[in-house]
């Protein structure tokens, strides 16, 4: 089967779209499953978008672009994935085996993204300075081009050319480089954690950072655990820190202090 | 801190209509420039513009500001409306005079938030739903897929409920003792800490595939770091990270570059793997 | 084996004791194994006793009457499973066949005893406004009615009718009545725990709250560990609550303050 | 709290047999009269009838002070004595101008004690020796039954310990700083709390036995539910059975029922299931 | 506390020397005259001998303060040297009136160290390497004894830098407020305590090797004793030999002489085994 | 083969050494494959000496002298044990069975040494009193002999007198004496507990050490675990037992408070 070129055309505008979703309202957000049984929708073969989209998912369970990091593009993937699998008829392995490679090399694309967003930012200091509000919020809102080119491009670019050219660019890649990426995506969420790590007073709640480490590493505890934990700390923190005589008085009508409860008054 | 009392009577009042916008803005606009250096200032600053508008008549106050509100904040896009209300709360109560106040209420709780946040949104949900999804979709079946749409649209519509709900809070603060505010900004806080301490292990994945071999007995690098600590490279990665953040020249743009590399050739020398 | 009429009295009588028992001296307590015992000896027949009342044990091991609720009757159970048993002689499994629906019917009336005592309730709230201190006493004790012949009753009845009436009127128990019953049984904790929530100044220690069902919930930690673990959190609670420049100086003998102890005394 | 510390010499005295008879009667009433409505209220007016008619030779007193002490009260009451052992401590020394004190003693340990007394006698000493009797029992051995009497029995002694211990620390506290009591109560409270927390994933059985199938693919509610939080639905159950009864015609004997009807419908459409 | 405040200016100051010379000393002798009496005092003696003669000319006062070293100490010899530092910096500081301070140091932080110490050199380093060691030696590789070998001698070297940290950190803490130190010390015995409390479970292995047959069916008495809770027989033992301490002719010497033979008596007739 | 005078002799000062250098610097320590290692160069078979010394060590791992415990003398075990195998040529196991019953033996010389250095004790009381810092010093490096004489002389009585005679005395030991010992040495370490417990303020802290216990016993967490939580409560209580107003201040730096700041001034 060949592709049409209005297929090329919605599958793009499906790529420019995935990135801002994700960014914004967060209805296919960045979720493979749902990429797949749409382009399936398109591509007219909703059962194999959906199987691509599926095992695509299954990969990336709880993986997250935690901090500004980057995630294995895997939406990008499973959109050219079902669109050749569809074309070519080579069946579900096909399809995998070119959306996971195309996937983990489009990551450098999301980073390019995130970098030349830099260059508007340097605009709108200047026309804040300057007072512009209007020419402030129009070079905000011009960010969404290097967003939605970064994904709408390439996927251009890989329908128009044909799978086997695609192929035989994924295939060039080389073992220790795929290796390489995959280590590389598997670190990366450490920049994210480091970045946040600077702007909590981290030294002040070190304490804290270590229960919750421990209680994800050692006792295994799954994240809404731990967040229920930190929940519970929390409220006693909050609770001392008031003044100190507060703890013992409220809440406990039976009890009428004198003296305490008149400076507890003051409080809370 | 006497000053937090004070309420300035300003004539100006924020309507239903502004926090719906600021909602809207919020929605569209929180990441739509998010760059490495300072990530979601440009969204905060985009956001804020129509109430800084109405409240700062004065041309230099409007400026200053928006160099306020440009400044480096990031956070999870979900949850964080809530700031965005409580912000505008104070600022319509205080003015200028809260300038330093929100700037330390954005860097106080956008890094909580951002934990909680990612994880109830990043992890928990896609877990619940992807995984319902994905075991239907894999069978062609399209209704778990379809179900998860319809959750990310009820999501959307509860992010709407947000912002007013950190407006009202933030009201409420601003007749509240003084060092509430902070005590609530510190929880939150140690709330975060703590989420981002289990996300270490969680999220980054990273073990030492190498073995060593003499004669027939093996030893696996990775059994003897577990020996030392689960983890123990995840948190080492971190932690050099955090260091390097902490150097003159480094940036979070570097930073992502010198991992990206390190990862690379690590990984293609088989020191370090994916686990 | 015809049951005799002192066996029927004495095992009435011992259905009496039993729930007296449990809200008094507990020897026999809530354990079925002990009344299969008993009822064993009774019958003549302690080997088959025992293993009715050793199984049933086996299934409540560790479910009590908490905050009120009710209990699966096993120990009715095990009296009318043994006295079958060894009338009919058709063994273990037939007696735990009766014993089982047998107990879990009888919950209903359990419930039914903790209502009508507070009949008895209201009168002692009108005697005490008269200062009748003699009746208000009388009205008390009276609760032993409801409460005994709520066991007494049906086991009287069941032994007299025979055994081929009770398993009719057992079979005709349909199977979402017993999967209700099953169900209803496992959830009536919950009353017992809310009631205790609500008396318990809950949103003041909801932290604790949570922690224990950390404890619990992922991490396993049997109860002992728990009271454990709050024993010690208490402890601490118990010291910081307490005067705060205390902590440093308490059985530091060494450590002689002047100007904080001075502040000290204002404090708390 | 200055008041406190004043001690009003009443000439009344108790003595070792009132301990005794207290102690006795707790043990023969505590739960005699139990109801839904005020639960072992009855059984702690019992107990404390002959102290009361000792200590308070005025009438008025008398009534007010019966009327107290029959206001809700539940607790476990192997452990129960002891509270009744402060309380006697208290009011002998007192006497009615501690009626407050006491109604708050009675609240806020009753919680802490059924927490920990229901589990150290329901929970820890049936398992121990319910199991070792119960794999004797199923030998026909009645070595394991006959153990557990003779423990029954020590437990029974021990109780007669407490209430006089109770007594003698209430006499301590009364002596010592005001807010000791109170900071006592807390901690135990907390205890209480902590337990109680623990119970509900312990004693709740709960899950939803439902299956989905598509195709060969099945998926188990429960296993979603897992994936959210262990002991989910028993949280929900308690939550909800809370908020209940914080609503205005809603009372214990009214939860019961309701919940009763709820477990028995669920329970036959198979949503809900005893895991 | 102003006099903590107050520093009396002497003019003999410890150089780098005095401090090498301690540490030289500390590494040699701090176990060289252990005895159950007073453990590690004479060692804690020798240490500080030249230091002590060179700060105390008056002959009563360097009496009194070689007494006071006497006493009985005891830590882990790996990471005590950081003691010894503290102590040096705060006796040249404040002479003899620093006597009470620095022999409260001393009990209140052997202790945490020893835990923390023997953690870490007696449990961590030798799980490590002597793993890695006895699996290449097993294969007569003697590769991971090597390593070993130079591991301890980086340990060996490593330990030349606590005492002088130890001395500047009491330096720092001579000028803070006088109440850091103590809270420092709290800190840290919590810390210690905290790994005691884990080092009984741990290090202590003991159970209950007696098995009940009735019939078939067989009950292990470990198995009951685990319901109830895991280690219970350490804790008891714990629990008693603690008690025993408390006696008023108890001491370390002879409790160790009565496990000996409780714990051979009762190997013997197989009522305790080592898990 | 024969054993040769200097090979007693090396052997016999590497026996006292083993335990001067365990209690200084720790090159050797106290493993016992180090020890093994050494006694082969000696004996002139490496390899023996590692897998005698090998197999030892895996017994030991993690095992220490905590609190003035004594543990199983495995090294100087590790070298009689590489001595005899070498000596006999009748292989590792030949060696491990001598090893490991002369390694429990042991244990009451170390217990012995222990007690000896007592007498140099009481002559440095002496001495102080005297203000004789000389001899004081010289007493106490006196120790160095009841401590390496405790492992040198039995070495050495051991390889003069021969194997067999070694044996014959090791396989008189009865089955009960080997089990007590065996059972005496898993419950020693309860000493130094004890006596660390009595000299820690227990009682303040024994929140902690239940929370430790808990965390050990019931989380089954390793000891560098159980460090870190303490290390983060231990921050925890510093911080708070300084002046609890503190708290909400420190490092906040955009919050500029006027009156507690004042306070805060004197703190940290
Ligand atoms: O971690 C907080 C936040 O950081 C960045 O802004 C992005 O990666 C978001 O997806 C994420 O929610
Ligand atoms: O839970 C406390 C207490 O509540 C009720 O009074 C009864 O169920 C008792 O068995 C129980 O001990
Ligand atoms: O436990 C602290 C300390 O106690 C004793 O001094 C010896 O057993 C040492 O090996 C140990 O480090």
């Amino acid at each position: 089967m060949a592709i049409a070129w209005w297929q090329i055309l919605l599958l793009t505008m499906l790529a420019f779209w995935m990135i801002i979703d994700q960014i914004t309202v967060g209805i296919l957000a960045n979720y493979p499953l749902l990429y797949g049984f749409i382009a399936g929708i398109i591509m007219g073969d909703v059962k194999t978008g959906l199987v691509v989209g599926a095992t695509l998912q299954l990969m990336v369970l709880g993986v997250g672009t935690y901090g500004g990091a980057s995630m294995p593009d895997f939406m990008t993937g499973a959109i050219i994935g079902t669109a050749y699998a569809v074309i070519s008829g080579k069946g579900i392995d096909f399809a995998i085996g070119l959306a996971v490679p195309v996937g983990l090399l489009m990551v450098q694309l999301d980073v390019l993204a995130r970098f030349t967003n830099t260059f508007f930012l340097h605009r709108v200091d200047r026309y804040i300075e300057k007072g512009d509000t209007k020419r402030v919020a129009r070079n905000i809102v011009y960010g969404v081009f290097p967003w939605g080119l970064s994904r709408a491009i390439p996927v251009f670019v890989m329908l128009l050319v044909g799978n086997r050219v695609v192929q035989k660019i994924v295939n060039a890649m080389p073992e220790w480089l795929s290796k390489g990426l995959t280590a590389a995506g598997g670190i990366l969420p450490v920049v994210g954690i480091a970045i946040l790590l600077r702007f909590l007073p981290t030294k002040r709640f070190i304490s804290y950072l270590i229960i919750g480490f421990l209680a994800a590493a050692y006792l295994k505890i799954p994240m809404l655990g731990v967040a229920l934990l930190g929940l519970a700390l929390a409220i006693i923190y909050y609770k001392q820190s008031g003044h100190p005589s507060k703890n013992n008085h409220d809440q406990q009508d039976t009890h009428k202090g004198g003296f305490e409860n008149a400076i507890g008054e003051y409080e809370d | 801190m006497p000053s937090a009392n004070t309420k300035t009577e300003q004539p100006v009042k924020l309507t239903k209509h502004d926090l719906f916008q600021a909602n809207w803005r919020w929605l569209w606009s929180s990441q739509i420039c998010w760059n490495y250096e300072r990530m979601m200032s440009t969204g905060y600053l985009f956001t804020m513009l129509p109430t800084l508008k109405k409240l700062y008549k004065n041309e230099r106050d409007l400026i200053e500001m928006m160099k306020m509100h440009n400044q480096f904040f990031n956070t999870n896009a979900y949850v964080g409306g809530f700031i965005v209300g409580m912000d505008m709360a104070i600022e319509e109560n205080k003015g200028r005079k809260a300038e330093e106040t929100v700037a330390g209420l954005k860097a106080g709780l956008m890094g909580p938030f951002a934990g909680v946040g990612d994880t109830i949104v990043g992890v928990i949900l896609p877990t619940i739903f992807g995984s319902i999804g994905a075991y239907m979709g894999l069978k062609g079946n399209p209704t778990g897929a379809i179900l998860w749409l319809l959750v990310n649209f009820t999501v959307l519509i509860l992010r709407f409920f947000l912002l007013p709900l950190g407006y009202s809070q933030g009201e409420k603060l601003i007749y509240a003792a003084g060092d509430k505010l902070n005590r609530i900004t510190d929880a939150a806080i140690l709330l975060g800490v703590t989420v981002v301490g289990a996300l270490i292990p969680t999220v980054v994945s990273a073990n030492v595939p190498l073995v060593f071999k003499t004669g027939k007995v093996a030893l696996k690098a990775q059994t003897v770091l577990n020996q030392i600590m689960p983890s123990l490279v995840p948190v080492a990665l971190v932690a050099f990270s955090y260091w390097l953040l902490g150097k003159k020249r480094m940036n979070s743009t570097r930073l992502i570059v010198l991992v990206l590399i390190l990862g690379i050739v690590l990984g293609a020398f088989g020191i370090i793997g994916k686990s």
